[in-house]
């Protein structure tokens, strides 16, 4: 089906379904009830599952596929917005300008930077990027306050030129649509205890997430996919094949610089306003969190670690000391307050510290990531005496230097 | 006029001397064996054939063309593939990806960004490192993983990867290095087999003289940076000066 | 059995009806209720968006106690608080419009992008009818925007950027804290006084919008009273050491240092500055001095004993005598055992101010509450007569100009008031270039509906 | 002139700290080759041994004054250090205000203790790990250890001042025959440069004059021939690990009087020693020293104003942009070797 073999096309199935039906999935709790707190299902979350999702499968194209760990992506992503920003301001508040310019500058932006840092490999590589990535996060915050508004950021405002658009009514606030459709507009399916949000922006969102795993499919299979994993494997070999990597790398680095311009773009179409932080290493690190939680170099990988960590961000640290209680509430009062007393320091503002366990968790007992925790499970439930197989195959330990 | 000639090739690292106006005549069609004591500068004299090093002073010309200020992948579209002495292979790609990928770069060239056609529609591509890999007897080993395979079979692949590309030139690095007795005899058969079949030049570089007196047809000796002897291996076995540097004679 | 709602969050959302059917999405859009997230029930949600991981954590922490203090207060626990010294007497300790107060909390981690994300969380799946918060203006005019366009409204919490009621100003969004321009405004007089007239300042900038704000204001009410500015530079927000920041401004003619930082990088500054001997310096025959616009107390602390003798500003301290601000510290102190922060003091009056004004305008309407607020004259609430003022939602009453206490007696006594700047010096007209000039407008208030 | 000297002063110092946490991570990395997130974190834990020294030191019973009111007008509770009872109020405070000097003492062991733990436990298991792994593993770490250093003692900066006799400046200007107050550099700056020199050589010294060292640095330089000659090379390894978490925490340790230790300071420092240490060649100990005082400066320089005056904003990138100029100059950094940490 669409030019893939059977087990990608389900893949691909699999991917569809779960984003379709994502409001459902991600609300697998009645509203009122105590587990409400761990509902996904709004608008906000589902689109930020979806473009980080978009993020990490661009970012994997480059670091799963060639090796080359690039500590600098946030910067295409950070680009990204800041054009897709600008296009809201001077063109028009239809996304569909700004979501194309996002790619385009990113893509222009990461075919300057991966032009001088592709000149390099290894950490030597990824310290170039970094430092790219820094230089714009710092500029962009400082220097450049005009151009990106720095600290307070970027925002379509009443008086912008909008030269496509008819003029806004007096005082309405500039909103982002896609024909007349805005992108917080939802609709809410009542069943019971249950609501189901089923937002534009989301879907669009999710639309493009869809095809970008599938083209990101599509270059794994192919034989560019094919020449940048002989790169990660053996640039020597490569060259005295006859190939010369430099262009193969450079392409890949562009596809997922414009992936991350993607995503940017679509982060601002869905909540029109971009900041300098977004560029920050810390970001460029999140994403390469993503890929390596979610399983380098496979093809659902990255958007599950993207989940993963989105998810996290957002909802354990909205659980507060006063929700706990109501947690433990049924149990005795001293029972109860141990129980809030222990789980009280990984909760809320303790978030980081419980994704920092989770990280090392993910790393000392799946090397291949979480993909490797599914294939780790599925080989227990299909075929109980090959289950160590599985372990060992999807991952080679590269010895250290 | 031979298919690859050196003409007064130098090279010093540092101060170090590593080749001294080295000359050589590689005649189209012939296995051609280059021989010396470890450190005469052998791995130094091949790595300046693949554009790995540039010489200081001299020249290196295949069919016609000078190789230096090539880059790697540049020589090798001109024909010319090199075995190293450990299998420089793709590791972490099955045996069959292996073999297309030069089967790719003798199609397309050095670079061509086949981004959305599908590999397993590759159908010239497929066959023909198939067909590869049934003549390198390998063709049941094709999905296994190349970093499983033994060291033989590492050094086979290899050879069938530089052969897919109907290289005019192929380069051996100690194609026996480390092998046991009946591997050796192996590769030995292998190799005659290809240069009965395909008429491809080689030059070799090898310690063992078995494997040396087993193929080539001509043999260089290299000596301390500079080739002393150039003949045929009748010649070479009796030549005083061959003895002389391998036994370390008074100078 | 099943219907599909077409609406935004906080619509009806009544029991099962009979049967479903697939809608037009333009059709539906708006309308369906008066205003976005409008409480049905017998609660309702407010949204606190503080700093809880990140170098602002402590203070999000306390701004957090605050507002926990606030909903208690307005729930008719505890001792009432600010509650009986506010001059508006419409709560009655039931809850806001008798709907008993809920509130959920998020990180903003002092980033706009997590900050908008966590305020658009609680919007969309909390139900929050307010969000509230924060600790530094980046992350204020952020969120702020986020709530115009939302439909809800924004109650600043500490920031301190003229932006935020000058050039990004919102009609959806109110300032209770005070802002640069005031801060210089307040603290010229008293610098004048106590160093003279005849100075020459060097200014360390904060590389970015509140940075240059601050500097500006600082700078234009200083050079009124006479000071000259030598130099002024520009550091970077990620600065840690200042020291080749701090070494040259001896080299230049400089008797007084303007350090226009916060948080941690005013630590450094400062504590490199005084390191640097700065302070035991005599340059032009006057001793030379060094200027922290605006204190944090709680992050004063951080600098130890640095901050003795060093003239700033703030909205609010704890020791102030005035019948609301005793009742506040007696409530917070007793429940958590410290005195509050001005965070803490901007973040309750915030809330109070939020849920008196749905009293009077007897609806939780965005619209209703903007219409309350603007004009909207109270006291009581420690800062004196306050006005919040209707064209730009910034509220106007008296400056504090504090002072690094030289002998504290405990480990929160470490400012002490100098001088209390009366309103009508702070006060400016709503169209001055500092604040964006008339270019910037509040819009309309956006009910979200 | 006197700017120049200035800045440079100024550059030795920063350059000080970069070099210290620079060198830590090359040695892990040379020896190894484990790329250490978690080094930042060393850096800073070592501040909050002198924090939880100084906290100790202060540990009191209270005392209620009450001829003094609190805040919310109860009786004035006055802590006394126990340290008064055991050694009399003027002893006490002496001890106390040499709190961050004695931290060295208390800080050695705990963070060779903290080394080792992390070695055996953690990363030896990652040794043969591709480097990836090795960062996500060592920044959870990093993360969990700033944490937990958050939940203890929250996020504010925590001052912890230098003895009294190290306040104050020293003026070079007059020394050097400029105007007085034309160069003054804190007394404590010194202090800070000097132990950096002091532990620099020592490290040095150490890897140079003895066996042990000279058994690492042939580790250094190929590893699997020096497991070829029957050397247990990894118990050397565990210990070259709690060295280098010892030379990171005293930098922290001395770093506190400077700026006021907070819970992220190890990752701030963190991304600009990676570049130090890669602008100095990977697994090059030489380098990293001298990309630290190098970047330090060259940091000192670009806040000149009148560097700023013509270049706006360098002071914001200059690190980077002399990272990226110098490997593109030089492919492997400053003094790399090649061949490391390029595949």
């Amino acid at each position: 089906m669409f030019g893939l073999r059977k087990s990608d096309s389900v893949l691909l199935l699999i991917v569809i379904v779960l984003t379709l039906f994502a409001p459902f999935i991600l609300n697998p709790f009645p509203e009122n009830s105590v587990m409400a707190q761990f509902n996904g299902g709004y608008p906000d979350l589902m689109q930020r599952l979806v473009i980080f999702g978009i993020f990490a499968i661009g970012f994997n194209i480059l670091f799963g596929l060639t090796g080359y760990l690039s500590f600098g992506h946030a910067a295409f992503l950070g680009v990204g917005s800041y054009a897709g920003v600008w296009m809201i301001k001077l063109l028009t508040l239809n996304v569909i300008p700004a979501i194309i310019v996002s790619v385009i500058v990113a893509g222009a932006f990461s075919l300057l930077v991966g032009w001088i840092s592709l000149r390099r490999s290894g950490i030597y590589f990824s310290i170039l990027t970094l430092a790219f990535a820094q230089m714009s996060y710092s500029l962009a915050y400082s220097v450049l306050t005009p151009i990106t508004g720095g600290e307070t950021g970027l925002q379509p405002k009443v008086g912008d030129p909008r030269i496509l658009d008819a003029a806004l009514e007096e005082g309405v606030t500039p909103r982002a649509n896609l024909f007349g459709m805005f992108m917080n507009d939802s609709y809410e399916l009542v069943i019971g205890g249950w609501i189901f949000t089923f937002n534009v922006g989301y879907y669009i969102a999710a639309v493009c997430m869809v095809l970008a795993f599938y083209l990101s499919i599509r270059i794994f299979r192919s034989p560019f996919g094919l020449m940048l994993r002989a790169v990660k494997s053996n640039q020597q070999r490569l060259n005295y094949t006859g190939i010369e990597s430099k262009p193969y790398t450079l392409a890949a680095f562009v596809i997922s610089g414009m992936y991350a311009g993607l995503a940017g773009g679509l982060l601002v179409a869905m909540d029109t306003q971009a900041g300098a932080e977004r560029m920050f290493w810390t970001a460029s690190g999140e994403v390469v969190l993503m890929t390596i939680l979610g399983g380098a170099g496979t093809l659902i990988g990255p958007v599950l670690g993207a989940g993963f960590i989105k998810y996290f961000e957002n909802i354990v640290s909205k659980i507060n000391a006063n929700i706990l209680e109501t947690w433990f509430s049924f149990m005795p009062d001293g029972v109860s307050d141990l129980f809030v007393g222990l789980i009280y320091p990984f909760i809320g503002k303790g978030w980081h510290l419980t994704l920092g366990i989770l990280f090392m968790l993910v790393v000392i007992f799946l090397p291949g990531g979480l993909v490797q925790g599914g294939q780790k499970l599925a080989g227990v439930f299909k075929n109980k005496k090959d289950g160590s197989d599985s372990a060992s195959g999807s991952t080679s330990a590269a010895p250290a230097e | 006029m031979g298919i690859l000639e050196v003409q007064n090739v130098n090279k010093s690292f540092g101060g170090l001397k590593a080749l001294t106006n080295v000359n050589l005549n590689v005649e189209e069609g012939m296995i051609h064996a280059i021989i010396g004591p470890n450190g005469a500068g052998k791995s130094t004299l091949l790595n300046c054939f693949v554009g790995r090093l540039i010489p200081d002073t001299g020249a290196v010309t295949f069919d016609g063309q000078s190789l230096l200020g090539k880059k790697p992948h540049e020589i090798n579209q001109t024909g010319v593939s090199r075995v190293f002495q450990t299998p420089e292979i793709f590791s972490d790609l099955t045996v069959l990806e292996n073999v297309m990928i030069p089967c790719f770069a003798k199609r397309d060239g050095s670079y061509s960004l086949n981004a959305i056609k599908s590999v397993k529609n590759e159908q010239d591509i497929l066959e023909k490192a198939e067909q590869m890999l049934v003549d390198v007897d390998m063709i049941d080993k094709r999905g296994m993983t190349a970093s499983s395979m033994s060291r033989g079979d590492k050094r086979r692949l290899e050879m069938a990867m530089c052969l897919s590309q109907d290289p005019k030139l192929l380069l051996l690095d100690e194609p026996t290095a480390g092998m046991a007795r009946a591997d050796t005899n192996n590769t030995i058969a292998l190799l005659a087999e290809i240069q009965e079949k395909r008429h491809i030049t080689m030059v070799v570089i090898e310690h063992d003289m078995h494997v040396v007196f087993s193929l080539a047809q001509k043999i260089s000796v290299l000596a301390q940076g500079t080739v002393i002897v150039e003949d045929l291996p009748e010649n070479i076995k009796g030549h005083p000066k061959v003895q002389e540097a391998y036994l370390g004679g008074a100078h | 059995m099943s219907i599909i709602k077409p609406t935004r969050r906080g619509v009806l959302r009544t029991g099962a009806i009979a049967g479903a059917g697939l809608a037009m999405p333009t059709i539906f859009t708006g309308s369906a209720s008066a205003y976005m997230n409008e409480p049905t029930g017998s609660t309702v949600t407010l949204g606190f968006n503080v700093p809880q991981s990140g170098p602002y954590a402590d203070e999000g922490a306390d701004e957090l106690r605050a507002y926990e203090l606030a909903v208690e207060h307005l729930n008719g626990g505890g001792d009432g608080g600010m509650m009986n010294t506010f001059s508006s007497k419409e709560l009655k300790g039931n809850g806001i419009l008798g709907k008993k107060v809920e509130y959920v909390t998020g990180d903003t981690q002092t980033k706009a992008d997590a900050a908008r994300a966590s305020a658009k969380s609680m919007i969309e799946k909390d139900g929050a009818i307010m969000i509230t918060g924060g600790s530094s203006s980046g992350v204020a005019v952020a969120v702020q925007a986020l709530c115009q366009e939302a439909g809800v409204i924004f109650m600043a919490g500490l920031t301190h950027s003229n932006d935020t009621t000058g050039k990004d100003k919102k009609a959806n969004g109110f300032r209770h804290f005070f802002n640069s321009y005031m801060s210089g405004a307040a603290l010229a007089p008293v610098l004048a006084n106590a160093y003279g007239k005849d100075r020459k300042a060097y200014h360390l900038t904060a590389d970015y919008n509140w940075g240059y704000t601050t500097e500006e204001a600082v700078r234009e009410s200083t050079e009124a009273m006479g000071w000259e500015t030598v130099n002024a530079v520009k550091t970077p927000l990620t600065q840690t050491d200042f020291s080749s920041y701090i070494a040259p401004v001896l080299q230049s003619d400089a008797d007084v240092l303007v350090l226009n930082h916060y948080g941690g990088n005013m630590i450094n500054s400062l504590t490199n500055a005084v390191q640097f001997g700065l302070r035991d310096k005599l340059v032009n025959g006057k001793n030379f001095e060094i200027i922290v616009p605006l204190y944090s107390r709680l992050m004063a602390r951080g600098a130890g004993e640095n901050v003795k003798g060093i003239f700033g500003s703030t909205n609010w301290h704890w020791s102030l005598q005035d019948e609301g601000s005793k009742a506040f510290v007696k409530s917070f102190g007793e429940k958590y055992g410290f005195p509050p922060s001005q965070a803490a003091h901007t973040t309750y009056c915030q809330t109070l101010l939020y849920a008196d004004a749905a009293e009077r305008a007897g609806t939780f309407n965005p619209c209703g509450i903007v219409e309350a607020l603007e004009g909207f004259e109270f006291d009581g609430l420690g800062n004196g007569k306050t006005l919040y003022r209707a064209e730009d939602h910034q509220c106007f009453k008296d400056v504090l100009v504090v002072k690094g206490k030289e002998n504290p007696t405990s480990e929160f006594d470490i400012l002490e008031v100098v001088e209390v700047t009366p309103v009508a010096q702070v006060t400016y007209d709503a169209n001055i270039a500092q604040m964006g000039g008339p270019d910037a407008t509040l819009g309309d208030c956006n009910p979200g509906a | 002139m006197e700017a120049i000297v200035l800045q440079i002063l100024n550059g030795l110092d920063k350059g000080s700290a970069y070099a210290l946490i620079a060198l830590g991570l090359t040695l892990i990395f040379g020896t190894l080759g484990v790329v250490n997130f978690a080094h930042g974190a060393l850096f800073m834990i070592g501040a909050f041994c002198a924090v939880t020294l100084s906290k100790i030191l202060t540990l009191s019973h209270v005392v209620i004054d009450a001829t003094k009111k609190d805040f919310l007008g109860n009786p004035l509770k006055v802590e006394v250090p126990y340290i008064y009872d055991f050694l009399g109020e003027s002893a006490g405070n002496v001890v106390i205000d040499w709190a961050v000097p004695l931290s060295i003492l208390f800080a050695i062991p705990v963070m060779i203790l903290i080394g080792f733990i992390m070695e055996r436990g953690l990363i030896k298991h990652f040794y043969k790990r591709p480097h990836a792994d090795q960062i996500l593993v060592t920044f959870g770490l990093a993360i969990v250890m700033q944490e937990v250093i958050k939940y203890f003692y929250g996020a504010n900066p925590i001052p912890t001042p230098a003895p009294d006799v190290f306040k104050g400046s020293f003026d070079f200007g007059a020394m050097l025959g400029f105007e007085a107050n034309s160069i003054i550099y804190p007394y404590w700056r010194l202090v800070y440069f000097s132990f950096a020199a002091v532990i620099i050589g020592g490290v040095f010294a150490f890897l140079q004059f003895t066996t042990f060292g000279m058994v690492v640095r042939a580790g250094m330089a190929d590893r699997e021939t020096v497991g070829l000659l029957g050397i247990n090379i990894d118990k050397r390894f565990t210990i070259m690990f709690g060295l280098a978490a010892a030379v990171a925490g005293l930098a922290g340790v001395m770093y506190t009087p400077i700026n006021s230790p907070n819970y992220h300071m190890g990752m701030d420092f963190l991304v600009l020693s990676f570049v130090v240490v890669v602008v100095g060649g990977m697994g090059s100990l030489s380098g990293a020293v001298l990309a630290g005082f190098l970047l330090g400066i060259l940091e000192s320089f670009a806040s000149m104003t009148v560097v700023l005056e013509t270049l706006p904003g360098i002071n914001q990138i200059i690190i980077y942009l002399v990272a990226i100029i110098v490997l593109l100059t030089r492919p492997r950094g400053l003094m790399g070797k090649a061949g490391v940490m390029e595949e």
